[in-house]
């Protein structure tokens, strides 16, 4: 039997337009399924890129005893930004951090800062990491330092010299691990939906054609050869389902997101030009696969000889 | 009204390698010898002496009730065979058996030397490709042309399209419906629907033909001009089977007639007439 | 082959009000008579001497190729008429449009008395209600079994139970299925699919029956027992045309007989034959 | 023609019964659709939830002046309380001023506040608002209150002697609508989505009917003998889809919540039985609404006499 390509192609377009409603249908399906996929790939990027923002801020503060060995310092400064956890160390002497003080936390009352009689604030060195993740590990390691004990604040209690708002940290942590879990939940959720409402109208569009699937048998039709124009209809649809709703997510994308971003200019909420190819392949390549998938599922059930 | 018409105009020989659209064999244009050898060369059915055997053959759809029983035919390649009998009496069954739309409760059924029953499931397309079958309800696919559904069994066996654009309007002028190449079966007369299914039936002239009731919508005249075809085609080689409840049609072919009764072969005659005088 | 049968029971009498089971007048139960009138009083299509008229009827499906073209058709209140043609010459058309599933292109119709063009929509189920069709490719409901079939002419008319629970059984042995009761319709021969259409189409007494080729399925043995209960029904007052093939049958009945040749009316005769010897 | 009840049900549940590929088809649609909407319910309560956690931390500062009238104080705090836009005022002395100073402020290098030699922190009430949206309106009212100037700690700027972190506030309030909004056009998307997905379904149910009603049509069935199967069917479907969502956001709701609960102890994640019953409540009658609509459109398309 030569297999007739230009046949099954025909053959395909040809089903899709002339029976419009249920191809139409399963465009709708899977436009909606994979927008909503869409949606939710883009909201996961967004939360990403807010926590990692705020992820940014988290860093380590030694103190540093006042008339501490500046050489001593250095050699400290210096072990630490070697470190490969780290990204920056910063030196921040008593007056910067009087001054940061009084500009930030005492903005509102910055008459009581001006009553002081003396600078009681450290200096300090203040350390930043590649991955907020890693600081329980990296204040380990200062600790172990020789230089540490020399100029830290209060050699008694080393753990009083080193600020890393432990607390916020671990609540941080929690907050983003909920988020990308609910997340997760939530595309898997969608994908599975998605799923489910696919087969479902590949399943009813082969409902609908029983009676053509049948005639076709007893023609002397093979599997394959009432499979595959299925099958290819599904992956057209698919692709337009796909492009519909890349299209749409483009739009969102353009028009949207600029007003959110005035409106809440100090979150973070661009979605780039690579994360949003790589959500549009993401679509595409799923989508098809769905339609694949779901063709092929369906197709078992209806077409046994 | 033009079967008449098709077949003086398949006389006429358009280079149309039908050998039984006329009475006289056609010179084969070179490119289309390959295309149409009959028997076809390597086809599923070989030519065996004995093209349908069936033997202790009965169907229960229900229990109690069985559309048959106990049936045993023998035919021959190249016979002509009606089957007759009252309507609920098995007729369509037999058919639906021999295509393998259904398997036969108990029984064994061997269709050129295959055997029917154990054959593997992915073989039965191939059985099928080779037994052209029109059906009572004609089965057209609603979703195509006339053109479309008769090029449809010729794409299942894979023919070039250029096969497929010289032989359907062939086919389509033979059963008189040159016409309506381009029209949906909803379009068409009950009559024009049955035709279609004859058309698309002996398109890829298959060893084997089987015909339910395929006069039931066309008046006396066409109803001839169909038979005189299927005769020819006979001619040719190709062994046909008619269920048909047409007294006047088998009355006048005297053909060999197998007369079913409440699902039992209650008669198998050569030569026969319809019987039941009333 | 039961039609013969299904007479004899309908005969004796079982306390059922059809007239035509019968050739004599039954009892009719008081709880009964209330459901039967025949002609229905207060009934859609009044009792008019005048039951079809048809005035230049032309129905084009495409440009330049008409299904019918100016038909003229006076049919009275109680005929029995054949309309005989070849296969696509316009039969069903013309039958479609007496049930308004068509518009005709240009002509009018009217049914008892009614405009059938110019008929608001929601009073079309009204005009069906009254007629009785079988379909030429039957129409039967798919999902429901032969039963249900017949009792959903009932059910949309508004009838009880209890009248569809002794009708609908009755109307089954008329046509010689009493024991498919519960088969749904691709359980059933094409015949059989063909004697639930019958069934459906006189079983709430309409005053005009349509039946488009009603024996296209059936052996001759059924075939008259069918045409002889449509006389019965047609004895009983009904209207009755009939689109068919069955030369035996329009010769041996000698009614009027309608010819339509390419959509035109070409004979139009009383006690008619099929015509057309070849 | 009389009207026959038992008809029309019987007719809609061995319908439903016989074609249970669609109906199962149109079940799913219409169970994962109100899912969804069921879903994005919760997740609004749950925020609208932590909003008002939120914003019940907003409220009004009044200082007041060293050495100032106490009777005056009384009057002022007194005229204050009687607002109908004020929940409770509340008296800080200068001395608890600098506890909560050193307690929450300070908390990390109290030793800065011990270095103080006097308190400079003034008295204040604390004014909290039964709906902090008022804010701004209570202020003003405070500003007109004749008390205010005699008491208040900098008669020259009167505003200074008011603290309502108008920048929190503005940017709080910014934050919830956004989050509002967000949710409600997630709803309505969610919700459109779903009218989409169902009309669809109920599309394709008709379209592989469509011989079905013909028939019924010829055989002299009027519209409503043809639509109310139909109707009643969708209605069924609804039903049963109501009740899978239902059922499957109790689950989640009873196995996943506390969890989460736990997780995040300073969020207020609970969604307590009275607005899960209104959710439930809002489910099922959408869901009938959306099928009886979802029907009627796709029958008015297909069912012309
Ligand atoms: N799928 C089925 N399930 C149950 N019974 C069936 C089924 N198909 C056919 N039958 C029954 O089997 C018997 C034989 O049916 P068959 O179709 O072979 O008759 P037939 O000779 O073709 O009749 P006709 O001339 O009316 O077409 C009938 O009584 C029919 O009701
Ligand atoms: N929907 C349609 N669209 C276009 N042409 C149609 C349509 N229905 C019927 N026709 C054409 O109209 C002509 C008359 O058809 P009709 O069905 O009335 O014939 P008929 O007399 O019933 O034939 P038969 O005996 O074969 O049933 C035929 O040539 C047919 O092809
Ligand atoms: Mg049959
Ligand atoms: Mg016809």
């Amino acid at each position: 039997m030569s297999i007739n390509l230009g046949y099954f192609i025909r053959e395909s377009v040809v089903n899709f337009r002339r029976n419009w409603v249920l191809s139409l249908g399963a465009v709708i399906t899977i436009y909606l399924s994979l927008l909503l996929v869409g949606v939710s790939l883009a909201t996961s990027v967004v939360v990403t890129n807010i926590v990692k923002s705020v992820e940014e801020k988290v860093s380590i503060q030694i103190f540093i005893k006042d008339g501490a060995n500046s050489s001593d310092v250095t050699s400290l400064q210096n072990a630490v930004a070697k470190d490969d956890l780290v990204k920056s160390v910063r030196y921040i002497s008593k007056e910067e951090a009087l001054r940061i003080f009084k500009e930030q936390t005492m903005k509102e009352s910055p008459e009581i800062v001006e009553q002081l009689e003396d600078n009681p604030l450290p200096a300090s060195l203040d350390v930043e990491l590649k991955d907020p993740r890693n600081v329980e590990q990296m204040v380990v390691k200062i600790k172990a330092n020789p230089d540490f004990l020399k100029v830290c604040d209060r050699p008694d209690k080393p753990e009083e010299s080193l600020k890393y708002s432990e607390q916020t940290v671990k609540k941080l942590f929690a907050l983003t691990n909920i988020v990308r879990v609910v997340l997760a939940a939530f595309i898997g959720m969608l994908a599975v939906v998605s799923l489910i409402f696919i087969n479902n109208a590949i399943r009813l569009a082969i409902y609908a054609r029983r009676k053509e699937i049948g005639i076709m048998r007893l023609v002397g039709a093979g599997n394959w050869f009432i499979r595959t124009p299925f099958l290819l209809e599904g992956v057209i649809q698919s692709l337009i389902g796909a492009a519909l709703a890349i299209a749409t997510l483009g739009v969102v994308r353009a028009a949207l997101m600029p007003r959110i971003g005035e409106a809440l200019p100090f979150l973070p909420m661009s979605v780039n030009t690579t994360a949003s190819l790589q959500i549009s392949a993401v679509l595409v390549v799923s989508g098809v696969l769905i339609g694949l998938v779901g063709a092929a599922f369906a197709l078992r059930r209806y077409l046994k000889v | 009204m033009v079967i008449g018409r098709g077949r003086e105009t398949g006389a006429n020989g358009r280079g149309f390698c039908y050998h039984y659209a006329s009475g006289t064999a056609l010179p084969v244009p070179a490119d289309e010898s390959r295309a149409c050898p009959r028997p076809p060369s390597g086809s599923f059915l070989e030519v065996m002496p004995r093209m349908i055997h069936m033997r202790n053959v009965s169907k229960y759809y229900v229990e109690d009730k069985p559309a048959l029983v106990d049936v045993d035919v023998e035919i021959q390649s190249g016979e002509f065979v009606f089957i007759v009998g009252h309507s609920g009496s098995g007729k369509s069954t037999l058919i639906r058996l021999l295509l393998r739309e259904l398997l036969p409760t108990t029984g064994e059924i061997v269709i050129a030397g295959q055997d029917v029953i154990r054959m593997k499931s992915w073989k039965v397309p191939y059985l099928r490709r080779n037994i052209g079958c029109v059906f009572q309800d004609f089965k057209l696919l609603p979703n195509k042309t006339a053109y479309e559904n008769i090029a449809f069994a010729l794409e299942v066996i894979g023919k070039s399209r250029h096969v497929i654009r010289t032989q359907v309007p062939e086919v389509l002028r033979l059963v008189g419906l040159e016409d309506k190449i381009d029209s949906y079966p909803d379009e068409l007369s009950g009559g024009e629907q049955q035709r279609v299914s004859i058309a698309r039936a002996f398109v890829n002239r298959p060893p084997l033909l089987l015909a339910d009731e395929p006069t039931g919508n066309l008046d006396p005249q066409t109803s001839l001009g169909i038979m005189k075809l299927l005769e020819r085609i006979n001619k040719t080689g190709t062994t046909v089977l008619i269920a048909t409840h047409d007294r006047e049609m088998v009355d006048t072919m005297r053909q060999r007639v197998i007369a079913l009764e409440g699902g039992r072969m209650i008669r198998d005659q050569d030569r026969g007439v319809y019987g039941y005088v009333d």
